[in-house]
């Protein structure tokens, strides 16, 4: 199109022909478009609107479903938030006056294409998101997912998806304090590459996304625009990740942006100096869709209308048309509302920090976002109907019949180990399995230390940071979920990740308060894969009911399959806690006391449907997850907490992946120092040692706090058991009438794998 | 034996952090003139004469460069 | 008096709070100090904290000593001030020419971060009086581009003259050569390390508060010259 | 305006570890005959006819090299 595409042009050809299909939207979404303007769109409203209207943006499949959060959050549970779905972030009061930001997000499908910088910009995009809130960002963790551990192309993926994180992450200077590694076939085509951001700041600088007060300008600042990823969010959402060909006639442009962690970080302390001086009325970052999800969603959260002059924004490439800047995906960039008596005081912000910021438009009394090109109008739109009224899709769900035949190949007939001989060889193999093996090789690439407030990280089953220095206060953060159990019964599965990653926020002595969620599923428009998402959505929210935390906020991630062929369906959770002093946060490995016992907090019971060792020993997935028991989980989080408080429990790990011999080796290892583990005579012992039965947690009490450790878990109900002791001048693991290992033959095991695989 | 070279650029249209941060600093450092730099690598290769340019442009393309974003150069050098 | 120590802030430094915090562990007062400043506020020593300033994106510390204060610190350390480069800022004070050889990409191209037992090699430098001689200190490590290089000369040389104050014990974390964490400059009043003695100045937040002993060995040299 | 390369390499006695992995993946990716690879840096400069030769070698080697561990060549390249 040579001519500029206005509003007053496409008035008067209203029958030329637009690229919606080519653009993702469907025939009546276009008509709707039409039916809102009264006329067609110009070609710079249809960017707009079709990647607004993506699945990235408006959630158009998922959405029919929130139901369930509303439902679930009650009145107790909302008084603890600040902010919740639908902000950028969702906040919790953590006490003291300071409020707590937290979000995962997705960004798989460009790590699949470019490792290195999809999983850089990951991370650049969440952390946005937390500034964008009034908080300054204080810790990311990682949740992934790969496919086999020894395919080729897994060799590709992994080194660079953990360089990118790290190479962001160390850059800004945020320490990495969690997150997982998991392996699994159906991820070979579709790794996954979620990210989690925290970040705090007193409550009263809480800052939402909105436009109001008419004559505020509006600030453009960061990076200049480019383009990139200009059509990224579209493809993403329209069933391929291949590039797409919009904009006007340009050729084949990549989906893949290039991260800048050097100007972000600027950008951070440029975004912190601001809020400080108190000049900043509403703010948003610049992620998926760019100045059109900015600017449409800080107009339609305000009171007013907004015009933008298009042609002030800074750009890095020549001839860019207006429809390509409202949709390029350029990283780094921020959006703010000021008045206009601190326009200057903005600049000379922006100027210290070396932050190009250029003001674009201004807050008006008018109903609509307004935005003209060198004078001539071509955005002309209600923001709501961009930002908020998107399509919204009704998608069959159906369990499919397959799941029955699933649930019903149980592991009980594979064969087990049974001699002393057996266990110790099973115990050896599984220790060193991908999905079982230390981290090390990956979170050694990530500096925990920066800042200097990091209490616990790696390989803890949280993260734990200082937020205050003169209080001592802390928060704690873990994300889990195992997508084999959630794949025998999507709604226990998703329990079982809560469950999990708020056990592991406790298990260092932090109480649970909040939790967000990425969930990475399949195709939507496959009903039993729509089952397994509803199924998910509905677990989680009643689960978050039963344990009186509310989902603050989350993503969802949609089309991760290769071919036809899904992935495990994958509903991360992430679970914020607060400490109210990290001195008091219990360590994972043994040797913190003289003499310390091992109790085995909750109950073991024969459940090893989807576990780790089917997995392992005999590639098997089927029959039923372990059990799901949140009040149980409740209780075990009180007995930490408190154990935490009164100095009763010296070490603390919770059973997983692996079973107790999982976390009695892990114990062992990070305290470089010995036990001796005593089995139940009247149980299996490869059921006790591999089991995954949920609500389990092996601590370390000292001796002088056994009984009253022990006392306090039977008057509270909690059923628990004297496993063993901790051996501090041993070098080896003992278990009793099954094997003694030598630390040191432990640790090749467990360390060895990564390693290997990827150095 | 040959030698060969192996440029890889970022493709024009990619944000080039480190090339900007250098244009950035020169004027800092005195340097006037310089209106725009791009940083890439540079690769140098021993190779046997059995190694025809084929094999050179799939190595540059699929290994030593990533074709989403980065866009690459092959060059034969005498000795 | 109470001694005073600036600490350098360049665009994409990291560590800055850090020093800061473990210079007011050892009582004495942090003073900030902007990478645009054209003076040292007074100060009595520096120290040049780790991060990635200006991105880094050329090669660690390539940009940075380019910067005003740069000049500055170059000319009092030539003085005789005590200044501490602690990774990048050991990186920049090598790209300043204050000390010898350059810091390159580690042997297995990886960023890492481990705790890191280094010995004490020389216990005179301004940065490590408090420490007994050939003790083994327990720090973290954490950079990209961490491995000292110089020619064979100029490694003897330091060697010759005592001036390799820190070296890696128990491996060594990214191919340095003859396992150099540090250096010293010849009247041991500069001294530069990739490890982060700053993170190590409590054991809850680092593996140990082996670190602080730096900040104290300042102190002592700081008072000393006051007394 | 003319156009610039700068290419820096590492010293050949300075340790090249990128260069190595580069050569150490070729043949397990089926590529062999090639016998050795070193990984340096080229830079890309637009710049005016105004700056002489003596500026560029200034700027490569006091800037765009560290002189103790890599070497760099200056090249003007035809538009
Ligand atoms: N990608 C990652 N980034 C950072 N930390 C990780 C990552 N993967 C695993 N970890 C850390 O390694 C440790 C072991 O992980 P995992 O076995 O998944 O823990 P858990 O079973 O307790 O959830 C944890 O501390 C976890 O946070
Ligand atoms: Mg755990």
């Amino acid at each position: 199109m040579t001519t500029l595409d206005s509003v007053k042009h496409a008035e008067s050809t209203p029958d030329t022909a637009l690229p919606w299909a080519e653009l993702g939207l469907k025939e009546d979404e276009y008509a709707r478009i039409r039916e809102i303007l009264g006329r067609r769109p110009t070609d710079a409203e249809l960017a707009m609107y079709s990647v607004m209207w993506s699945e990235h943006c408006s959630y158009k499949s998922s959405k029919v479903h929130w139901h369930y959060w509303q439902e679930n959050t009650t009145e107790e549970m909302r008084a603890k938030m600040l902010a919740g779905i639908g902000e950028n972030a969702g906040v919790v009061d953590v006490g003291d006056g300071w409020a707590v930001t937290f979000k995962v997000e997705s960004h798989n499908h460009p790590s699949y294409v470019e490792p290195y910088q999809g999983a850089a910009t990951g991370v650049g995009g969440i952390v946005r998101d937390i500034i964008a809130m009034g908080a300054r960002p204080l810790a990311v963790l990682d949740p992934l997912r790969f496919g086999a551990a020894d395919h080729p192309d897994t060799k590709r993926v992994l080194p660079g998806v953990v360089a990118g994180i790290g190479g962001y992450g160390n850059c800004l200077g945020l320490p990495n304090i969690g997150g997982e590694v998991v392996f699994d076939p159906s991820y070979q085509g579709n790794p996954l590459v979620n990210a989690m951001c925290i970040g705090a700041m007193r409550s009263e600088d809480l800052h939402l996304a909105h436009a109001s007060g008419v004559g505020n300008k509006v600030m453009l600042f960061g990076a200049r625009t480019g383009l990139d990823g200009i059509g990224g969010v579209s493809v993403l959402a329209s069933e391929t990740f291949s590039g797409d060909e919009s904009g006007t006639g340009r050729k084949k442009l990549p989906s893949v942006q290039v991260g800048d962690p050097f100007t972000e970080k600027v950008l951070i302390e440029c975004c912190m100096e601001l809020y400080r001086e108190g000049i900043v009325v509403g703010i948003q970052d610049l992620g998926g869709a760019g100045l059109s999800c900015a600017t449409s969603e800080l107009a339609s959260a305000g009171d007013g209308g907004m015009r933008v002059e298009l042609d002030r924004v800074p750009l890095r490439a020549t001839g860019m048309t207006p429809a390509e800047i409202l949709s390029s995906e350029s990283q780094e960039r921020m959006c703010a509302v000021v008045k206009p008596e601190d326009v200057e005081a903005f600049l000379r912000v922006c100027r210290k920090w070396d932050v190009i910021a250029t003001e674009i438009g201004e807050v008006t009394d008018g109903d609509n976002l307004v935005i003209t090109w060198h004078g001539e109008t071509v955005v002309d739109v209600p923001p709501r109907t961009v930002a908020h009224q998107g399509p919204e899709y009704h998608r069959p769900f159906e369990r499919p019949t397959e799941q029955d035949v699933l649930r019903s190949a149980t592991p009980d007939l594979l064969p087990r180990p049974s001699t002393p001989e057996e266990l110790r060889e099973t115990i050896l193999t599984m220790i060193s399995s991908p999905n079982l093996a230390s981290r090390e090789w990956v979170t050694q690439q990530y500096d925990r230390y920066v800042r200097g407030g990091t209490v616990l990280a790696q390989p803890c089953d949280s993260g734990m940071i200082r937020i205050d220095e003169e209080t001592w206060r802390g928060v704690a953060a873990a994300t889990d979920c195992n997508g084999r159990f959630v794949k025998l019964d999507p709604y226990t599965g998703t329990q079982l990740a809560l469950a999990e990653a708020y056990r592991n926020v406790a298990t260092g002595g932090a109480t649970p308060l909040g939790v967000t969620n990425c969930l990475n599923f399949g195709s939507p428009e496959d009903p039993g894969v729509m089952w397994q998402f509803e199924q998910a959505v509905k677990g989680l929210a009643e689960g978050c009911r039963e344990l009186g935390i509310p989902v603050t906020g989350g993503n969802v991630s949609f089309y991760n399959q290769t071919g036809d062929t899904a992935i495990l369906p994958t509903p991360v959770v992430g679970v914020l806690g607060v400490i109210d002093d990290v001195r008091r946060r219990i360590p994972t490995g043994f040797g913190n006391e003289a003499g310390e016992s091992l109790i085995l907090l909750g109950e073991t019971r024969e459940e090893l449907g989807g576990s780790e060792w089917a997995h392992v020993v005999h590639g098997h997935l089927g029959g039923t997850s372990p059990e799901v028991d949140l009040a149980r989980e409740k209780l075990l989080a009180q007995i930490l907490v408190a154990g935490s408080r009164d100095g009763m429990v010296s070490a603390a790990h919770d059973l997983s992946e692996g079973g107790l011999a999982q976390t009695v080796v892990e114990m062992a290892l990070i305290g470089q120092t010995g036990a001796r583990v005593v089995l139940d005579p009247d149980l299996d012992p490869f059921v006790q040692l591999f089991s995954e039965s949920a609500g389990r947690v092996l601590v370390a009490v000292p001796r002088s706090e056994e009984l009253r450790f022990t006392e306090l878990c039977s008057a509270r109900g909690l059923p628990w058991r004297r496993t063993g002791v901790v051996v501090p001048e041993s070098d080896s693991l003992e278990i009793q009438d099954v094997a003694t290992f030598p630390l040191d033959e432990l640790r090749t095991a467990w360390e060895g794998t990564l390693p290997a695989l990827f150095d | 034996m040959a030698k060969v070279v192996v440029d890889v650029m970022p493709k024009p249209e990619i944000l080039d952090p480190q090339g900007q941060a250098v244009a950035r600093a020169l004027p800092r450092l005195g340097f006037d003139g310089v209106s725009d730099v791009r940083q890439g690598k540079h690769f140098e290769l021993e190779v046997d004469d059995s190694v025809d340019d084929d094999t050179l442009a799939k190595i540059a393309e699929g290994f030593l460069s990533n074709p989403v974003i980065e866009d690459f150069v092959v060059r034969r050098v005498a000795e | 008096m109470t001694a005073r120590i600036g600490v350098i802030t360049f665009p994409g430094t990291l560590d800055d709070i850090d020093a800061a915090r473990a210079v007011k562990y050892a009582d004495i007062e942090a003073v900030s100090l902007w990478h645009g400043d054209h003076d040292l506020k007074g100060v009595d020593a520096v120290v040049v904290p780790g991060g990635f300033s200006y991105g880094d994106y050329l090669r660690a510390g390539a940009i940075a000593r380019f910067a005003p204060v740069m000049a500055k610190v170059v000319d009092a350390a030539r003085g005789g001030m005590p200044v501490l480069g602690i990774c990048n800022g050991f990186q920049i004070l090598c790209e300043a020419g204050l000390l010898p050889g350059a810091l390159v990409r580690n042997h297995k191209l990886h960023f890492v971060c481990r705790d890191q037992w280094l010995r004490v090699e020389n216990t005179s430098t301004a940065w490590t009086t408090r420490y007994e001689p050939g003790a083994e200190i327990l720090v973290p490590v954490k950079n990209g581009e961490g491995a000292y290089m110089a020619d064979e000369a100029t490694l003897d040389a330091l060697e010759g003259d005592g001036r390799v104050v820190f070296r890696y014990v128990g491996g060594n974390p990214n191919g340095s050569r003859r396992d150099i964490a540090g250096i010293s400059s010849r009247d041991g009043r500069i001294v530069g390390l990739m490890p982060h003695p700053e993170h190590a100045i409590d054991a809850l937040t680092g593996p140990s508060d082996d670190g602080l002993g730096m900040f104290l060995s300042a102190l002592d040299a700081l008072q000393g010259a006051a007394a």
